[in-house]
């Protein structure tokens, strides 16, 4: 790209962003969300809606449990093998790590940490969650497979903790995203967190951790919590 | 029988009539001139008929009365008539040429352009020698007076230049003269030649003067300044009579009186002769100036036509044949291209991109630099043929050297030009207007070049009609150019699955031939199939295509090396114009033919050598090479190898192919290549099979195999350009088959030639669907295409089939090349060789996957959101080839246990055992169908239960991944496309530095330097020129008399 | 230092001098001059690192105050530069041709308190919260437990302790205060 | 002396003389006009040289007139040097006088276009 | 033997293989624990990830090309297995040679990168950058690796003149002095470095490359998908592991023979790469370049002298 390209490029981001401020009051698209056109090879104009065309926004759906000694055979391998995504969203995140140290060991309780939310079945929301965080962590949620579990980590997930009154900081996790297990504290200690993994085996064992079946029921609900404060939505309702 | 006395009484009357004509004010002096030609050529065709045709015999004309000494006398013999013929008509068409220009310079240009032509008449048929003093004269003055009469400076010191170097000459001649009548007390040629000059004291000296006189006519290098610039400066109709009547004319005096001189000059004036073709042609190649160019290489080609005359001992009787064949070429095309070049106008070779929107204007200048080079079917295309091969017949390979050499060196700055012509990137085009009376004469030309080529070919033993048949096609073809594709298309499948059909009883029983065949036509035909996917006409396509066809199955039908040679040049020809058609193919397209017209020339020298101690010209003598055997087959392999690219001769092919159409790069990748394994096949077959008593040319022949196999594959794995990669991926493939050849074993042959099949297949779908796909997104660059497996599935599968088979994982075809290759390395004991291979065979995983990957998977680009499917014209052929895929892979006995009884005429031992349905070797086994059935039958099974456990999938789009939390922004920036394989760049990049480009890019530097230092002794001034004759008189005499 | 400033007030007419430390001075200078004399200090004076760019809301006086803190490591001296703008209309020539950072802290400023830098690259982009619709956060009129409460769902009846006596009485309920331990609680 | 230097050599030697002054002049002037006085006087030369070669001692011109000894059984060509030569020296200079009239035309064309008669100066085509 | 007792036979050894092979890899992730003082994954633990994976209850597909992908991986892994001669019993047509009758050597070599390729045209399909970056990344260390270990391989075909793997381990027997480590050491050093770039621990573990690029190819798959790439993955370890056995270590007389030496063989590569920090590409390469390949090279001339 040239100087001048560059130049023009850059004004007209500064015009976008004036107008931006103008009527802040409700539109918050990034320049790059916004409608484009592009010329096909064959000199044909293709628009595109970069919210629409590139992701698939079906909403999920309650997946039944199957029936009697099945379900509860494979509630006993889920519980037993709990993968855990590698995604430390505040303060809370720096009580993981000594999981995996021979003082803890979390692994002998089949608890493990993947890197990618597509392998993992249990999220850790580690304490306070900024409005900027919550939009990551519910487009992660959304692409774990169902079963799915969440362990809402410290005091701050449960009513704002010491942030209660910040402008950025949520108050109560259980109306963004369905939580398995809250484990209180400012910070609760990795025995704590042991602890409340045990309480998620023994809730999944009890077939009682059908959060992400709630989730797709109250959906809607939880879509304009999100989107109360979640302004500069610029991802498909649902996450796949 | 018209006396041609009355050729010379014709002129001079109708110039005295003119003069008259003039006074009295009548207008139509242009038209009597061109009847006066008209008479004087008529004259000349009917003695020339009367000896071609009837039982003339030669004929004395005396004047006067008197009996030579005491006067003159005209000798019209057969050769005379003929040179005569050639003048006259060169004068005739290039009076209706320069009839306009003529006339604007007034009355006393026609009388002057009449004398010219006398004067070079009577050059020509007198047998005296101060008669032969005054007409060089005359025509001199009179060129001289033509340029006078023009306008502008620049020609006029061109003119003045000229006339003070004749003049220099001619006082040489005179000299000469006397000192010969002195000695011998005759003018008459004969009697001067019966008193033998050069035996009488001092009379050496006198026919030193005389012949170094009449060779500084024909401008030897360096001396000959002052003929440029007259080529450059003067009026190209002109220039075109210099060129075509004039050097002509100084030629036969030069034959006429080299009997004079006695035998021992014939050496000298073939080193002249040579010194001025190499000398001329590698200057010509530091030349910009078009009509400068087309003056050196006027005076290379008179320099060859010297060398000719001075070997006309050892040639005998082929003599005038060779310098019939070169003669009449160089007549007609330099004609016909100074023609063109008054017509195009413009100076610089750049410029000449502007007859691009004219067609046959490509044709004709196509025709004249093809009949320059030597192409088949001109003239000097067997003339050229017929003196290699006498020259190494007699042992002169020296000589061979030189005029290949020079033949290269004009290939180089014609191919440039013609280049420069067809694809230079000019924005600046100057339209031009043709004139009906300018372009006939080009046309004339033209159609010359192609009847004398026919009646040429006659006396050798391509004369048989068969051979043109093709030809009249693409002549069929090219006369309904203006047809759309779909009718010409399905015209040149038709023709070629005729050819087939014909030809097919021919082979049978001859494997060998009908797998080569097989390639070239079925390949041929496929990749036409895929033509009907372009729209509109197509210009130009159908005849180059069908041009290559024809030369592919003339090398396989070939009988005699001659029409080896002969299919060779024309697949040649026919595949530069192919890809020269591709976009910014230019330079490609100059490297392609500058490698294949030094391979077809180390071809000829080989074949020449094969010739000797031989008397016929059959395939077979290459059998049985006596004459330095080693280095003929060297030579031929050297040949073959610039076809197969292999390392070092490679550079040409990965802009060629890359860069070619769609449908091109499958016909010049799959099918062209495996002319040139033909061609090594037959070689090896040559150096004795496997009684092979070559065995180090072998061994340099599998290093070079191997070597090839890695650079190609390695150099593919670096690629940005989808087309490219697969180019370097053929490089990399024929390497394997070339080290296959090599071993010369059973199984390393059988290997070889399971690779030429396979490669024939999976390259032919993979770059007719990466082509058909380009032809969709319209670029090449993978890093702009990817995830088009969405809207192109069965290009995908196609390409997905493609790559495991080239990668040879089995249950594919590509497997059964690679457990030969294995049995036959252990066989043959290249372990380094073949782990070499393998290895390459390693890296082709790379850049495989990088081709699938980046254009099909990875994310789909926004403009590509609503691409098709490739084309339906495309997926038939890719779709035929995957199911000759599909059948080798579940069924490769049938392939090949016919393959392995063929070459075991070669290779009788180490053969593999088939039982049923495996191959058993030696070392191993393999039950190429058996393996398939399994492999598929636990595909079947996993995918079976998978489909069973996912049937609730959700189908996701492309930006539904993992992101980090986050989501992309765009396609161009999720993809992995560009530089993939950096790390292992940072790894291997010493392997990949370009020597082989480095070094080609010296060779051409150096000799561009020592071109641009050498054409510096042209200063322009009229006194250097002088001086320079003066000198070249000097050295000469010291060299022939002093030393 | 000293020379250095009177240098700067000859020039700039400053209006309070602050001597902190031996290598250390704050000064205010009029909104006018300020980025006139920055770029005098970045160009002759050797103060070539923008250490930070901040800003205090000085809500009584109605003005904010920016703070540009230089620092030059040739004189291993620091010098503050303070610029009272007006609260009302919030606007301060830019100072991104300077060094780099200043674009980020300006557009940190904008965000944080609303001040507006005309030409600044980006400034208007969101740095911290995205998608924020009420007066900017910082400022000290905006209230942001009203803020949170109107927004976050509070959980009602939320109680808070002073921790240390918290855990005393949780953990010593029977053990009487000490005079020390009321005086560390004070 | 004259019996050693017959008026054969003496043309011999002059023509050799001129031929070499003409060709000093032709490649060393710069001017057009003079290079081409070097040709007349090249040309001389070559024509003197060409009549002293057919000049024999003691014999006449071949002119058939009072001088020669005319009668019966008498060769004329006897008595008369060789004719030949005489003949194509005539020839010579009259091509000789072709070729330099047109090099003074030329003289006189290059002069108009450029108004000098240098002969460094004609050089616009050259390498 | 007729063709469905071998099938009986071939599918009884691959449920013996598949499950040997979640204990090698549970064993590998013990051992690693016990070094760093932890107790680690209970022995289970495989066989529950399996079941867990296998039973998810949503499941994405991005294409095609991306379901194919595992079904390469898993059915190349299956082949290598059916195509392996197992147990040597001393009859070429024994009872666990599965259908090694088929091919020799080169399939196998070959057939390994079936499933190789297979997935990385399927992680492709996902359009993930990781996972692009991770299988340019195993290419180009797979490329590496092939050089020595094709020498090598040709080194100990060189010695006894043949492919057969069979014939192979047919001449190692009587006793380990006719072993082709004793025998041919340097082609045997050579294919022992390489090895560890073919089972691909740490520091060869650049495809996956956990904290760096994620997982590397699998970056996209879940569910069912990711169960059949770890059954996938077991299988082929072990191959891979009973492919050097053969060629070098005398193959197996038994089960139970296969099973300690296809141990030993894993337990190198996990003591190494417990003990190594990951290489970066060009490292990986060029050290492929360097040790294995010369000894592969010493190997081969001392075959082929």
């Amino acid at each position: 790209m040239s100087e001048l390209d560059l130049n023009d490029k850059m004004s007209e981001m500064l015009a976008k962003s004036e107008a931006n401020v103008k009527n802040s009051k409700k539109d918050f698209t990034r320049p790059e969300d916004e409608l484009r056109e592009v010329v096909a090879p064959d000199g044909s104009i293709i628009k595109i809606n970069p919210l629409y065309d590139y992701f698939s926004d079906e909403k999920p759906k309650e997946e039944k449990p199957r029936n009697g000694v099945v379900e509860k055979f494979l509630n006993w391998a889920r519980s037993e093998s709990i993968w855990v995504l590698g995604f430390g969203t505040g303060c809370g995140s720096i009580e993981i790590p000594p999981l995996v140290t021979p003082r803890f060991d979390m692994f002998r309780y089949g608890v493990e940490m993947r890197p990618t939310p597509r392998q993992s079945n249990a999220f850790i929301i580690s304490g306070y969650l900024s409005v900027k965080t919550l939009k990551r962590v519910i487009r992660t949620y959304e692409q774990m497979p169902s079963p799915k579990y969440i362990i809402a980590l410290g005091s701050c997930t449960i009513n704002g903790g010491m942030y209660y009154d910040s402008y950025s900081t949520i108050n109560r996790l259980d109306k963004y995203i369905p939580v398995d297990v809250y484990i209180a504290g400012c910070m609760p200690r990795p025995e704590a967190l042991l602890h409340g993994f045990a309480k998620l085996k023994q809730l999944i064992k009890d077939g009682k951790a059908e959060k992400a079946n709630e989730y797709a029921r109250n959906f809607d609900e939880y879509k304009a919590n999100q989107k109360k404060i979640i302004k500069d939505w610029n991802m498909p309702d649902y996450n796949w | 029988m018209v006396n041609p006395i009355y050729i010379v009484a014709i002129a001079l009357g109708v110039s005295f009539a003119i003069g008259v004509l003039n006074k009295l004010g009548r207008n139509f002096t242009g038209s009597l001139v061109l009847a006066a030609v008209s008479v004087m050529t008529f004259i000349s065709y009917q003695w020339f008929a009367a000896f071609q045709f009837g039982e003339q015999t030669a004929k004395m004309i005396y004047t006067a009365g008197f009996m030579p000494p005491l006067s003159i006398n005209l000798l019209m013999g057969h050769y005379e008539a003929f040179i005569t013929l050639m003048i006259n008509v060169i004068g005739l068409i290039g009076g209706i040429y320069m009839f306009n220009s003529l006339k604007k310079r007034g009355y006393n240009a026609q009388v002057i352009y009449l004398v010219l032509l006398m004067g070079l008449n009577v050059m020509v048929m007198t047998r005296d020698l101060f008669n032969l003093f005054v007409f060089l004269e005359i025509s001199s003055i009179a060129i001289a007076g033509l340029i006078l009469l023009e306008k502008g400076t620049r020609s006029m010191g061109a003119g003045f230049k000229y006339i003070l170097a004749t003049s220099i000459i001619s006082g040489f001649l005179l000299l000469g003269i006397i000192f010969a009548y002195y000695f011998t007390g005759s003018l008459n040629l004969d009697d001067v030649v019966a008193a033998n000059l050069s035996s009488i004291k001092g009379g050496a000296l006198a026919a030193f003067m005389i012949m170094i006189a009449i060779i500084l006519e024909i401008k030897p290098f360096p001396a000959n300044g002052w003929g440029l610039d007259v080529y450059e400066g003067s009026d190209v109709g002109l220039s075109a009579v210099i060129s075509g009547a004039s050097a002509t004319a100084s030629f036969f005096v030069l034959y006429k009186v080299m009997d004079i001189a006695g035998v021992e000059w014939n050496y000298y004036i073939s080193i002249i002769g040579a010194i001025t073709f190499v000398g001329s042609n590698l200057l010509g190649i530091a030349q910009k100036n078009t009509r400068r160019m087309l003056g050196y290489s006027s005076i290379g080609q008179l320099g060859l036509l010297m060398m000719i005359l001075g070997f006309r001992d050892i040639l005998g009787e082929q003599t005038p044949y060779i310098a019939f064949g070169i003669l009449i070429s160089h007549y007609f095309a330099k004609a016909g291209l100074f023609w063109l070049s008054g017509i195009v106008k413009s100076k610089s070779l750049k410029g000449w991109s502007n007859i691009r929107k004219k067609p046959f204007f490509l044709f004709l200048m196509g025709t004249f630099i093809f009949a320059l080079i030597g192409f088949p079917p001109f003239p000097s295309f067997f003339a050229k043929w017929t003196l290699v091969m006498e020259l190494v017949q007699t042992g002169n390979m020296t000589w061979v050297i030189a005029i290949l050499f020079g033949s290269m060196m004009e290939a180089v700055y014609l191919f440039r030009w013609f280049g420069y012509a067809i694809k230079g990137e000019n924005e600046h085009l100057e339209d031009f207007k043709i004139k009906i009376h300018k372009i006939t004469p080009v046309w004339i030309a033209a159609i010359g070049l192609y009847v004398i080529g026919y009646f040429t070919a006659q006396f050798t033993e391509v004369g048989a009609a068969i051979n043109f048949i093709p030809l009249a096609f693409v002549g069929l073809l090219l006369a309904i150019d203006f047809l759309p594709v779909m009718i010409k298309n399905t015209i040149a499948i038709t023709g070629m699955a005729l050819h087939f059909y014909f030809v097919y009883p021919e082979l049978e029983g001859d494997t060998l031939r009908l797998i080569f065949e097989g390639i070239f036509m079925v390949g041929g035909i496929l990749a036409l199939i895929a033509g009907y996917a372009y729209k509109g006409k197509r210009s130009g396509f159908y005849p180059v295509a069908i041009l290559m066809y024809a030369g592919l199955t003339a090398i396989i039908e070939a009988g005699t090396t001659l029409e080896f040679f002969y299919g060779w040049e024309l697949m040649t020809a026919g595949s530069y114009f192919l890809i020269i058609r591709g976009k910014r193919s230019m330079s490609h397209g100059l490297s392609y033919m500058l490698f294949s017209i030094g391979g077809a020339y180390a071809l000829l020298a080989a074949f020449g050598m094969a010739h000797v101690g031989q008397d016929s010209f059959a395939m077979d003598i290459l059998n049985t090479i006596t004459y330095i055997p080693t280095w003929a087959y060297g030579l031929l392999i050297v040949g073959f190898l610039t076809k197969t690219a292999a390392v070092g001769l490679h550079i040409w092919l990965p802009g060629a192919h890359g860069e070619a159409e769609s449908d091109v790069s499958p016909m010049v990748s799959a099918i062209l290549l495996k002319a040139g394994v033909f061609g090594i096949v037959l070689t090896l077959i040559g150096m004795g099979a496997e009684n092979n008593q070559y065995s180090e040319l072998a061994y340099a022949l599998g290093w070079l195999g191997a070597i090839t196999a890695l650079v190609g594959n390695l150099m593919a794995i670096f690629q940005e350009d989808a087309k490219r990669l697969l180019a370097y991926s053929s490089i990399g493939q024929l390497g394997y088959i070339v080290l296959g050849l090599a071993m010369m074993t059973h199984l390393g042959w059988l290997g070889g030639f399971s690779y030429v099949i396979n490669h024939f297949l999976y390259k032919a779908v993979l770059f007719m669907t990466i082509g058909a796909v380009v032809m969709r997104v319209g670029t090449h660059n993978m890093y702009e295409m990817g995830g088009l497996i969405k809207r192109m599935p069965l290009a995908f599968l196609a390409v997905m089939i493609g790559i495991i088979a080239l990668s040879g994982v089995p249950p594919l075809s590509g497997f059964a090349g690679k457990w030969l290759f294995y049995n036959a390395i252990l066989d043959k004991g290249w372990y380094f060789q073949g782990a070499v291979m393998f290895f390459s065979g390693g890296l082709a995983f790379l850049y495989l996957w990088r081709l699938i990957h980046t254009v099909f998977l990875g994310q789909l680009k926004d403009n590509h959101r609503n691409v098709k499917e490739i084309s339906i014209w495309f997926l038939i052929p890719i779709y035929t080839l995957i199911a000759g895929l599909m059948v080798f892979a579940a069924k490769p006995q049938w392939v090949l246990q016919p393959m392995g009884d063929m070459i075991a005429q070669f290779f009788p031992t180490g053969q593999l055992v088939w039982d049923g349905g495996t191959a058993i070797s030696q070392y191993g086994y393999w039950a190429g169908s058996l393996v398939g059935v399994t492999i598929g039958a636990s595909f079947v099974f996993v995918l079976f239960w998978l489909l069973v456990s996912t049937r609730k999938a959700h189908k996701v789009k492309q930006f539904d991944i993992t992101y980090s939390g986050e989501r992309p922004e765009r396609p161009e920036t999720t993809h992995v496309a560009y530089n993939v394989f950096e790390g292992f760049y940072q790894a291997m990049w010493i392997a990949t530095i370009p020597m082989v480009e480095t070094f080609w890019n010296r060779v051409t530097e150096v000799l561009h330097e020592t071109a641009e230092f050498t054409r510096k002794i042209y200063s322009g001034n009229g006194q250097a020129y002088m001086l320079h004759i003066v000198f070249f008189i000097l050295v000469t005499y010291l060299v022939i008399i002093g030393g | 230092m000293k020379e250095l400033i009177e240098k700067l007030n000859s020039k700039y007419d400053l209006q309070e001098i602050v001597y902190q430390r031996d290598n250390l001075a704050f000064t205010a200078i009029r909104k006018e001059n300020a980025i006139d004399a920055i770029t005098y200090l970045r160009d002759y004076e050797e103060f070539t690192h923008l250490v930070m760019m901040s800003c205090v809301d000085w809500i009584e006086d109605g003005k904010f105050q920016l703070l540009y803190l230089l620092n030059s490591p040739e004189k291993k001296c620091d010098i503050g530069i303070k610029v009272y703008i007006d609260r009302e209309n919030p606007e301060m020539f830019s100072a991104h041709h300077l060094w780099k950072s200043v674009w980020t802290y300006q557009r940190e400023l904008k965000e944080f308190y609303g001040i507006d830098f005309p030409g600044s690259p980006r400034v208007n982009d969101d740095f911290v919260v995205e998608g924020w619709e009420e007066i900017p956060f910082m400022r000290r009129d905006f209230d942001t437990h009203e803020y949170a409460e109107k927004t976050y769902f509070p959980r009602g009846n939320r109680k808070t302790n002073d921790p240390a006596e918290y855990m005393r009485k949780k953990l010593y309920p029977n053990q009487p205060v000490t005079a020390k331990q009321r005086k560390d609680d004070k | 002396m004259m019996e050693y230097l017959e008026l054969g050599h003496i043309g011999l030697i002059i023509g050799f003389l001129l031929i070499l002054v003409g060709f000093w002049g032709v490649l060393t002037q710069k001017n057009i006009i003079k290079i081409i006085v070097g040709f007349s006087i090249l040309n001389t030369g070559i024509n003197i040289l060409m009549v002293s070669l057919g000049y024999v001692k003691g014999k006449t011109a071949p002119i058939i007139d009072a001088a020669v000894a005319q009668g019966e059984g008498h060769d004329v060509s006897q008595s008369i040097v060789d004719p030949v030569p005489q003949a194509l020296v005539l020839t010579a200079i009259v091509i000789g006088f072709g070729i330099t009239a047109l090099m003074l035309a030329y003289a006189m064309k290059l002069y108009n276009a450029k108004k000098t008669l240098e002969i460094n100066k004609f050089n616009d085509l050259k390498w | 033997m007729d063709i469905t007792s071998k099938l009986i036979y071939a599918l009884i050894g691959l449920l013996i293989v598949v499950n040997w092979g979640m204990l090698m890899s549970v064993t590998f992730r013990k051992i690693g624990a016990r070094m760093a003082g932890r107790h680690g994954i209970p022995f289970r633990q495989p066989w529950v990830n399996l079941l867990k994976n296998i039973s998810t209850r949503t499941i994405i597909t991005h294409g095609y090309m991306y379901y194919l992908g595992p079904v390469f991986r898993l059915s190349g892994g299956i082949g290598i297995f059916l195509f392996m001669p197992m147990v040597f019993t001393g009859n070429a047509d024994g009872l666990w040679t599965n259908f090694s009758f088929q091919g020799d050597l080169i399939l196998i070599l070959y057939f390994q990168v079936f499933g190789m390729l297979g997935m990385a045209m399927g992680s492709g399909e996902g359009g993930h950058p990781y996972s692009a970056m991770g299988v340019a990344r195993g290419l180009a260390q797979h490329a590496a690796v092939e050089l020595p270990l094709t020498i090598a391989i040709l080194a100990i075909a060189v010695q006894f003149d043949t492919f057969s793997i069979y014939k192979i381990v047919e001449a190692q027997q009587g006793g380990f002095q006719n072993w082709v480590l004793f025998t041919n050491p340097f082609a045997s050093a050579a294919i022992i470095l390489a090895m560890l770039g073919a089972l691909g621990h740490s520091p060869f573990n650049l495809v996956k490359a956990p904290n760096e690029i994620l997982i590397g190819p699998a970056t996209e798959y879940e569910g069912t998908y990711l169960g059949f790439m770890m059954s996938a993955g077991a299988i082929i370890h072990v191959m891979e592991a009973v492919l050097f056995m053969n060629l070098i270590f005398g193959g197996a007389t038994s089960w139970i023979e296969l099973i300690i030496k296809s141990f030993l063989i894993y337990f190198w590569s996990v003591f190494v790469g417990m003990v190594f920090p990951r290489f970066k590409i060009e490292q990986s390469v060029i050290w492929f370049f360097k040790w294995p390949l010369g000894f592969a090279i010493i190997g081969l001339l001392m075959a082929s002298f």
